[in-house]
């Protein structure tokens, strides 16, 4: 679909085994928002077991659930953070 | 300096970073990985993360311990496989005075755990193997 | 090991004494020579002891740090003539969880600095001398 | 003063300066205490700069004022601490 609109989504950790893969492209959902990604993933292979307000991050900083995404961006699944 | 690093943690290299001829305290703390987990053996860790972000992030939180303490601070994460006993994050916070350096050191580790996009992996020793996620 | 020595202190050698394969984290305090005191100028500082009494003080403040935290720690005091940036004292403290290594450590320096026989004669650059003596 | 019973004093930073000395024999004070050493010391020459009560151990253990002393006891006069 070269001429769909589209965004990458990086998925890490627990979230990567969930969807078998580290990075998806999708096509730019509507509503095109932090949750139209969510609900776009959700039903995708794997996608059920994603919690329903997942840790987002728009261009690698933390976004909210009703933040516009459009075509281009990188979004990232983030699981609860485990660092030290 | 990058906050992430795959090469093993040096402390006295992170107090030299932040050692100047005004501070009379450095603080640091270095979280290892340990032998169990709620009971269980653990043989390894396996860490990862969302680089852009964590870099990003560690430089937001140095700014807001540098904001609220005279100091002067180091911070550096370990990814990739740790063993029982390797460092896989380390923290120094030099200042005139103790105070100031404790408080900056507990802070800057208390929010790289809780805002810094780091996954770790725990192999238990019987061969299962868990996503560590914060109580 | 004695708690007073003469020779340089080794931050990564106190750290390897306490780490151990179920401890999660270590918690450091370095106390260094710093350049100015009160506004003057610094040229270095000479610390003395009451040798017999300040090791006796050192066991019982170590030994109430493991009975109030399930901790292993490390302490070291420097006498003799020591210059800017020298360590003069140096704490460490190991624990299964952060929160006992930092409260721990931190009690060993508060504790170490008001009840241990050590004091120091400060040079300063002006010629001066003076007996420092805590506020 | 062979025959008469004596004690140690040991004087630290400060204090050593102001007696010019770092140890002291002195004749066994009557009353035998912490106290009566003390009051022992501010006759010497620059005992009158001693504080009226000035942290003192006795076989390197802090004593009270009242504590008794015996001869062949090793008294430390002791300024305000200052390490670290």
């Amino acid at each position: 679909m070269p001429d769909t609109p589209s965004l990458t989504v990086l998925l890490f950790a627990r979230y990567a085994e969930l969807f078998g893969a580290a990075e998806l492209r999708l096509a730019l959902p509507q509503p095109a928002t932090v949750a139209g990604v969510v609900e776009a993933l959700r039903i995708l292979p794997g996608g059920a077991a994603l919690p329903l307000n997942p840790l987002v991050a728009v261009n690698a900083r933390q976004a909210r659930s009703d933040q516009p995404v459009s075509a281009g961006d990188e979004l990232a699944l983030l699981p609860p953070m485990a660092g030290g | 300096m990058a906050f992430l690093t795959e090469l093993p943690l040096q402390l006295d290299a992170l107090v030299a970073e932040v050692a100047a001829p005004e501070c009379g305290g450095i603080a640091t703390f270095l979280g290892l990985v340990r032998n169990h987990q709620e009971g269980r053996a653990v043989e390894r860790l396996e860490y990862s993360a969302y680089h852009p972000m964590a870099e990003g992030e560690c430089a937001t939180i140095v700014a807001e311990a540098m904001a609220q303490w005279p100091v002067r601070v180091a911070v550096r994460h370990r990814v990739g496989t740790l063993l029982i006993g390797d460092a896989a994050v380390a923290v120094a916070a030099a200042s005139a005075h103790r105070a100031a350096a404790f408080e900056a050191c507990r802070y800057l580790i208390e929010e790289l755990k809780r805002r810094v996009p780091i996954w770790k992996k725990e192999f238990f020793l019987d061969g299962s193997v868990d996503w560590v996620e914060p109580r």
